[in-house]
């Protein structure tokens, strides 16, 4: 390979070549079944073969493998490729590999197209394997057809702030402040409300550990209040975001500041869910608490200091209920206000609740312990040992069916039917610290929980409650001026969507932008630090240099073709991404159009309305979709399967 | 004996999924990396599974780009079949001992075209396929192994020559030797993943005597594009199962089985591969006999509710035994407890255990902290800094600091790579801006 | 069968963007819901981009009907879909001139997860196209 | 005449530090190679499905199974149609 | 209708040794891995929900703690280490305290000062009758320069106060007995009627059961050896009581048989089994190696040691009169007696009398309700397979 060539990206590779002489290599990839089971790959590659270009053609079970992607690092050296075109699964998983393949054999990468014949093509075509095989044939020829119309591509480098912001002073949020600040970034924490700490500010013991939640944040707060690298604004919301990876501009009131910075960790928590009106009996029975009004109560600085009452009388029994506001069925449950159904699962209330009854059994031996539950998720490490304690402390359990949930009423006001076995004197008492058993057994409760239990034979049991305690699960929070001015994308669910969930599960998909913590999904302390140093990771990652390397999916001007109308300034929404400039050209004063390529977003608002087609996104120019339109309506006689 | 030295930032040990993304986000940090993996090729436990829940994507499409990238990183080198003997600490910085187990295959010259393996006579249970599948004494570890190239199972050898004869490139190298490495790195990255529970740990499951009753592993192993037998086939006959039997907590949640704590994939990969078998025999029958469905993380629990809604039947249980008839058909005993709590045997085409986690490695074994009581890497702050281990300057990432899924294992990952990083920063003052490539072979 | 009968299998472009509708077509097969392989996705930016000849032009190469999905109201170009919006009515005007029926171009907003609205349109447009071939 | 040690084939080298190659593994070797020999001879007439030639040749269904699966995956034999719940296997001439 | 919760039932429970119920997490696997469970009687799982849940009405009702015979499986394999097979014993405990309304069971099993005040109030009761009756005869009777047991203890009188005892005995039996057979056959639907016929045709299997206790072997071969030793000590134990209690006028004798006697061979054989039998249960108990003999309690320890102890004083007392000593052989009756009064005293309402009764008593009612439900009944055990 000739060395200068591969040292200059933008030097036309193609020897002289017209866009019917290149040559072009094709491979298609069974994704180890994924397609091959659906299409016939080998008459995609037949087809391939067919086209005029076609010089390598080549079917392949894994093409995203190491062995996959030599093949076409050779097949580029040996039969001197100039495109190749791979036909496999989403753009959005393997583009990138398959780009950095062809960068390895020495071509720029930009020589590349891919062919989604997977997610578009055999999965959702599996009844029909002939129409997706043509329907795969005709794809390729589109990605032939725009491979020969591709031109070689520099990215872009630019310089980009070594400062991160980040966007929440949860736990998560310090976590990833105090990490970068420890590697010498610069960082802004910005925090809505006036204390740092979230929400685990307001609890008291947090499982695995037992640790005091307040002990433990008080440790990261005071490192990361006193670390200079980090500067804290609390009682601060950013209400305006621009820039783009590497030079974000944020505008943080009241304060009035900008703040310029590289990259922003989105660590902005969770709401807890708020049961509905008469949701198992809240806000009409005050009886009816959830799970964090129970945390306070059990903390010696809550409001109770610790002590287990309500209304000024001792509590003899609670009744948790779980999966209130979570795992919701449509069908069953009752969406809400915003009309949406909770189908997740918030994943840290088993835990939290078994830590919960264990304490109250621990602490109020004579308070019996109801747990109404689906299924107990303690899945983490120490967590079953939660429930393991909590039974052995006599936590009662009974499960119920989604359908069938807890009924929750006032008690009738009457005496229980007592128990015969009292009149006899109580025995030395064992292990469990007993106590006498009485028949007049009172029955002052003042709700009773009715439940179906799963567990009993499907009997109707009656549970006593001095105290029902609904077990709320975790909502995505309200965030929706970040939301559009960082044009975040939320998943089914309402939380922050990742890129991928285990590709890149901690990237939004704006570049420069991470997430980290309960904003993207319910997870527990450990989690949400472990997620904290992760989004830390990516972006140090992406500012460990201080230079940035961008797509260049960018829109320059033909300078030969523009004739300086102005149109494209008219249209573009960015401000100063393309301007006139006046400039001497062969001796005359001419007007054109010219590009920030740091500013342009490549949306090609500017391609559609020039008049004579100067301006064209890189990547995506409008001749080579004109090509491949051609190419799919192209007749491909001899190697579609006709249908039966 | 030839001895190597190799300087580095950061050592990772294990090269699975966490250990290949701790590598990649301490390498793009700009620090040099060293992966050590025990296995012939990296990859983990991960690129031997079929698809991924909960987004049932290909397994080995998100598995072997991670594989790729760390190869081709400039940042990072990689040495297979190597074992960390010993690791301690010499001020700042770790010294860490290392033997590359002997291939008696030239790793440079190998190609991976594999003729050697088709020319070998001696046909082994192929570790890869859970024993499976059918492997040569000469092989390539498998498919997508990164690197490609071939190794000689030494102790079922019968020294034919064969393979030596047909080598086009001469890489059967009969008198490799063992081969030390001492490494000087400034963190050390513990990676090593798990194991799953052996599947004789309890008399009631027929003690791994029964030919239909398969671990979880092995049935990723048969629903994998190249899988041992292609499709889906149990192993005592080759017959097409019809009913198929998930045997949830087998190894998890049990202490009568030794193992306490939940293993906390098992719901999920249970499910995920109840639908595979859904998509690949949709007339079969699919059980999945649980004590809860523990489907907590982003987008499970709508998967555990697609798989009702496709059929699949969920009965809580906890499996009591399982046994065989005549034809070897397992059938499994259970008490029918959301109905009458009735005692009954099903019969299956073949049962499925969904073995718990157990750890793969002892840290002990090469001189660092002991691991906590469940046998995993003990963490010192699992609240706040959950990588951070006993071993100030170790961390951990992944299933060896207990079972985790994949999501979590990459966001654990990228946290210990976080931590490694801010701990290079703080104790050896390494620039780690410039991109340095490391060169050693 | 011959070249004349594929002709009239109608064939559908689907404008797809990058950030919400083509991850959105990914999804429909991601969760393997099945339509008409008659219909090809093409990945874009913005289809902003395009200008009103180029929908005729596809119609005149033989393209029976073209689905734009946008990323609606959380487009990430500020101003985008607006434009787009006014310019799709702008094509709806120029192909009633052509007499070509206007339904045959769609706009609609397609997110990264609708395969519901994915499905809904790709069958409403076969089955015009079909029933109108 | 001796050899001279150092033009002895690495194999011959191998061979003599490992005192000899045990007799159980060459053993387990022929009869591998006599199993398959069987099968392959079975499978000549006509395809055959696991429990079919189990009978045939007197072997227990798994290990007639997983020896078939190696002559599968090593190209001596293909995969043929289901019947009843098993395949045939053919062998690829 | 909705069945109310009583948690609190479970401490007392507690106090019959049923302490670790609250480890139970509901999965099931003790009831499917236990071999006697099935054919409508599932336990032991069923009988710890109620436990746990206090529904008192339901466990009275519940045959099944019987028809568990503590082959340990459940305990061996239970996922979160409890004992469930323990459990079944505290219930059967618990059970047989509350079947006697007395409240002698409850206050035996739940007070160990009760057990010591009870067996000395028992065998107090012989020594102050012997002490009496020689009282009145100004103790002129005995003869003592040989061994004529009958001057000691008149055996007619013996036997009058023996079949008194019985009586008691057995009346507080059939009246215990009688409290089971109401709560187990309370019929849940008081339309429901069981036919008269239903209970006479079953007879016969309850004796069987009485006899063998069958059902026992269905435990599993490993098994068997205990049911074994179980089978003989209750053959033994039969047999003396038939001696003791339906022929005392031909056992108590002065009158040494010659060695065919049958009376002799019966009872060295019922001697040798007890002898055999009770201490395998007592070295068994003190090594706790199966599941069985884990959790002993004070009163489980009193059954065996007191066949043991009422064998070997009843070899003494043969062996002394063999020898012609008439003082060691009186005093060596009046301990064998005053042992043996205690034991059934103290046993009766408690104990090994009382499961001998009530195990095959629950199969019979099991029985008798699945022939009410026009059901045929199958081998427990034997599970459809499907």
């Amino acid at each position: 390979m000739d060395k200068s060539q591969a040292q200059d990206p933008l030097r036309e590779a193609d020897n002289g070549a017209t866009a019917h002489t290149l040559r072009i290599g094709v491979y298609v990839c069974h994704c180890g079944g994924n397609i091959s089971d659906v299409v016939d790959v080998e008459r995609v590659v037949q087809a391939a073969s067919g086209l005029s270009n076609g010089v390598v053609t080549r079917h392949y079970p894994a093409m995203c493998s190491e062995t996959g992607q030599n093949l076409i690092i050779d097949d580029i050296s040996n039969e001197k490729l100039d495109r190749v075109v791979v036909a496999a699964c989403s753009p959005s998983l393997h583009e990138h590999t398959f780009r950095a393949a062809v960068a390895r054999a020495g071509k720029n990468a930009y020589l590349y197209e891919h062919v989604n014949i997977r997610e578009q093509v055999s999965w959702c075509g599996k009844s029909d394997p002939d129409g997706a095989t043509n329907k795969a044939i005709r794809l390729v020829g589109a990605g032939v057809a725009k491979a020969r119309l591709l031109r070689p591509l520099a990215p872009i480098s630019m310089d980009a702030k070594r400062h991160v912001t980040v966007v929440g002073g949860g736990v998560s949020g310090l976590r990833a402040a105090r990490d970068l600040a420890r590697i010498g970034l610069a960082v802004t924490l910005i925090e809505r409300s006036a204390s740092l700490g979230g929400h685990m500010a307001q609890w008291h013991l947090v499982y695995p550990t037992e640790d005091k939640a307040r002990d433990l944040l008080r440790e990261l707060v005071d490192e990361v209040i006193g670390d200079p690298n980090i500067t804290v604004h609390t009682r601060a919301e950013v209400i305006e975001a621009s820039g783009y990876v590497g030079n974000f501009l944020l505008r943080v009131e009241p304060e009035h500041i900008t703040v310029e910075t590289g990259a922003i960790v989105l660590a902005t928590g969770f709401d807890l869910y708020q049961p509905q009106e008469g949701e198992f009996g809240y806000g009409q029975y005050p009886e009816v608490i959830t799970l964090d009004q129970l945390e306070r109560m059990l903390d010696p600085e809550g409001p109770t200091s610790g002590r287990l009452e309500r209304n000024g009388r001792a509590v003899n029994n609670v009744c948790l209920i779980h999966c209130v506001g979570s795992r919701q069925i449509e069908g069953i449950h009752q969406p809400g206000p915003d009309g949406k159904l909770n189908e997740y699962c918030s994943r840290v209330c088993c835990t939290a609740t078994l830590r919960a009854a264990g304490e109250i059994r621990r602490r109020f031996p004579r308070t019996n312990v109801f747990e109404l539950y689906r299924d107990i998720r303690t899945y983490g490490r120490g967590h079953e040992e939660y429930y393991d304690e909590a039974s052995r402390l006599g936590v009662l359990f009974c499960r119920y069916e989604a359908d069938r949930p807890p009924v929750v009423s006032p008690a009738e006001p009457k005496k229980g039917p007592g128990l015969i076995c009292a009149k006899h004197p109580p025995g030395r008492s064992g292990k469990l610290n007993l106590v006498p058993f009485s028949a007049e057994e009172p029955d002052d409760s003042a709700l009773v929980v009715q439940v179906k239990d799963t567990l009993t034979f499907g009997e109707e049991l009656e549970i006593p409650a001095d105290l029902v305690v609904l077990v709320t699960g975790m909502v995505p929070r309200e965030i929706d001026t970040l939301v559009d001015q960082l044009k975040l994308s939320r998943s089914a669910d309402g939380f922050l969507q990742e890129v991928h969930p285990k590709l890149r599960p901690v990237e939004l998909a704006v570049n420069g932008l991470f997430v980290a913590g309960t904003c993207q999904a319910p997870m527990d302390i450990s989690e949400s630090c472990a997620a904290g140093s992760a989004a830390a990771a990516k972006a140090a990652a992406l500012l460990a240099s201080g230079r940035i390397e961008l797509d260049p999916f960018l829109a320059p001007v033909d300078l030969d073709v523009c004739r300086g109308e102005g149109k494209c300034v008219e249209a573009c929404q960015y401000q100063k991404a393309v301007t006139l400039v006046e400039v001497e050209r062969d001796g005359r004063k001419v007007r054109h159009a010219e590009v920030n390529s740091a500013l342009c977003n490549g949306c090609g608002m500017c391609t559609a309305v020039c008049p004579t087609g100067a301006i064209q996104v890189e990547g995506w120019r409008l001749d080579q979709f004109d090509a491949m339109v051609d190419a799919l309506v192209a007749d491909y006689a001899e190697t579609e399967v006709s249908h039966a | 004996m030839h001895h190597d030295k190799i300087d580095t930032d950061a050592l990772v040990i294990g090269g699975g999924i966490a250990g290949l993304q701790a590598a990649l986000d301490l390498a793009d940090q700009g620090f040099r990396v060293l992966i050590v993996e025990k296995q012939p090729s990296i990859g983990g436990k991960m690129i031997g599974l079929s698809k991924v829940f909960p987004t049932l994507d290909c397994c080995s499409c998100i598995c072997t780009p991670r594989m790729a990238e760390a190869e081709h990183h400039p940042n990072i080198a990689i040495m297979t079949y190597t074992e960390v003997r010993h690791v301690r600490r010499e001020g700042d910085r770790f010294i860490a001992d290392l033997v590359k187990k002997p291939r008696y295959v030239d790793e440079d010259k190998c190609t991976g075209c594999r003729l050697c393996e088709y020319a070998c006579n001696t046909e082994l249970p192929h570790e890869f396929e859970g024993d499976l599948g059918v492997r040569k004494a000469i092989y390539v570890p498998f498919s997508n192994a990164v690197p490609q190239v071939a190794l000689l199972d030494l102790e079922n050898c019968i020294l034919c020559g064969r393979c030596e004869k047909v080598c086009p490139v001469g890489a059967i190298d009969f008198l490799q030797q063992p081969q030390e490495t001492v490494v000087r790195a400034g963190t050390v990255v513990v990676a090593t993943g798990y194991e799953t529970i052996r599947t004789d740990f309890k008399k009631e499951y027929g003690q791994g005597r029964l030919p239909n009753v398969l671990g979880a592993l092995q049935v990723e192993r048969l629903l994998a594009p190249h899988g041992p037998y292609g499709r889906v086939l149990r192993p005592s006959d080759g017959k097409v199962p019809d009913s198929i039997a998930y045997v949830q907590c087998a190894g998890s949640r049990d202490r009568s089985a030794g193992v306490s704590y939940c293993s906390r994939v098992c719901c999920m990969y249970a499910i995920k591969q109840a639908m595979l078998l859904c998509g690949t025999l949709p007339l079969a029958d699919i059980t999945i006999y649980y004590m809860d469905i523990r489907a907590f993380g982003k987008g499970f629990e709508q998967f555990y509710q697609n798989a009702k809604a496709m059929g699949i039947e969920f009965v809580k249980a906890k499996v009591a035994s399982i046994t065989e008839d005549q034809q070897q058909n397992p059938i499994v005993r259970i008490e029918v407890i959301e109905e009458d709590g009735r005692v009954e045997q099903r019969q299956h085409d073949m049962a499925v255990l969904s073995l718990g986690l157990v750890p793969g490695w002892d840290p002990r074994e090469v001189g660092l902290a002991a691991p906590a009581p469940d046998g995993f890497i003990r963490c010192t702050q699992p609240m706040i800094a959950p990588c951070r281990t006993p071993d100030e300057g170790v961390f951990v990432a992944g299933c060896a600091a207990g079972p985790k899924d994949i999501p979590d294992s990459i966001i654990e990952a990228g946290a210990a790579a976080m931590e490694a990083a801010a701990y290079l920063h703080e104790h050896t003052h390494v620039a780690g801006k410039e991109t340095t490539t490391t060169c050693m072979k | 069968m011959l070249p004349a009968d594929r002709a009239q299998v109608p064939k559908i472009l689907i404008l797809a963007t990058e950030a919400c509708a083509y991850p959105g077509a990914d999804n429909v097969g991601q969760i393997h819901a099945e339509y008409p392989a008659n219909t090809y996705v093409v990945r874009v930016p913005a289809p902003v981009m395009f200008s009103e000849p180029f929908y005729l032009h596809c119609f005149e190469k033989g393209i029976a009907g073209i689905i734009v999905m946008s990323c609606g109201h959380e487009c990430p170009y500020p101003g985008a879909y607006d434009t787009l919006a006014t310019r799709i009515s702008r094509v709806h005007e120029l192909m009633g001139e052509r007499g070509i029926q206007t339904n045959r171009l769609r706009l609609c907003a397609v997110c990264t997860v609708c395969s519901k609205a994915f499905l809904k349109e790709v069958h409403q447009m076969h089955e015009l196209l079909t029933s109108t071939v | 005449m001796p050899e001279k040690p150092d033009t002895k084939k690495p194999i011959q080298i191998l061979r003599e530090r490992r005192g000899g190659v045990p007799r159980e593994l060459i053993e387990r070797n022929r009869q591998q190679a006599a199993i398959r020999r069987k099968l392959a001879e079975v499978l000549q007439s006509a395809s055959k499905t696991v429990p079919e030639l189990a009978q045939e040749t007197g072997l227990p269904t798994h290990e007639v199974f997983w020896h078939l699966m190696g002559m599968k995956k090593y190209g001596k034999v293909a995969e043929g149609k289901e019947r009843e719940g098993y395949f045939e296997y053919e062998l690829i001439q | 209708m909705s069945t109310r919760v009583h948690p609190e039932l479970h401490r007392d429970i507690a106090r019959f040794g049923g302490d670790d119920i609250t480890k139970c997490m509901n999965c099931g696997n003790c009831t499917a891995v236990c071999s006697l469970a099935g054919d409508g009687a599932v336990f032991p799982r069923k009988t710890i929900r109620y436990m746990q849940l206090g529904l008192k009405d339901k466990l009275l009702a519940s045959p099944e703690p019987w028809l568990c015979y503590y082959c340990g499986e459940c305990s061996d394999t239970c996922p979160r280490d409890a004992n469930p097979a323990e459990t079944m014993m505290a219930m059967r405990r618990w059970l047989t305290a509350e079947y006697d309304h007395s409240g002698r069971g409850r206050r035996l099993y739940t007070s160990e000062k009760a057990v010591v005040t009870t067996i000395l109030k028992a065998a107090f009761i012989p020594l102050a009758l012997l002490l009496a009756l020689h009282a009145v005869t100004g103790f002129q009777r005995i003869v003592t320069d040989r061994v004529e047991l009958n001057t000691f203890a008149p055996v007619m009188w013996v036997w009058a106060v023996v079949l008194l005892h019985f009586a008691f005995l057995g009346y507080h039996l059939m009246m215990n007995a009688l409290h089971m057979i109401q709560h187990i056959m309370k019929p849940e639907d008081p339309e429901a009627k069981v036919p008269w016929a239903a209970y006479l045709l079953e007879l016969k299997s309850l004796a069987i059961h009485f006899i063998t206790q069958k059902r026992w072997r269905e435990c599993g071969e490993e098994h068997d050896g205990q049911w074994l030793t179980h089978l003989l000590l209750v053959s033994g134990y039969v047999i003396m009581l038939v001696l003791v209690v339906g022929m005392l006028g031909w056992f108590q004798t002065d009158n040494i048989y010659p060695v065919y006697h049958p009376q002799r061979w019966l009872g060295y054989y019922a001697t040798l089994v007890l002898i055999y039998a009770s201490a395998a249960m007592l070295i068994g108990r003190f090594r706790k190696r199966t599941q069985v003999h884990r959790f002993s309690r004070p009163t489980d320890w009193l059954f065996p040691s007191f066949i043991l102890v009422g064998a070997i004083t009843g070899i003494l007392v043969h062996a002394f009169r063999y020898a012609g000593w008439p003082w060691p052989t009186y005093g060596m009756y009046l301990i064998h007696v005053m042992a043996m009064v205690a034991m059934l005293d103290s046993e009766v309402g408690i104990g090994k009398w009382a499961h001998m009764i009530y195990r095959p008593l629950a199969i019979y009612l099991m029985n008798v309700k699945k022939r009410t439900q026009n059901q045929a009944v199958p081998e427990a055990g034997a599970l459809p397979t499907n």
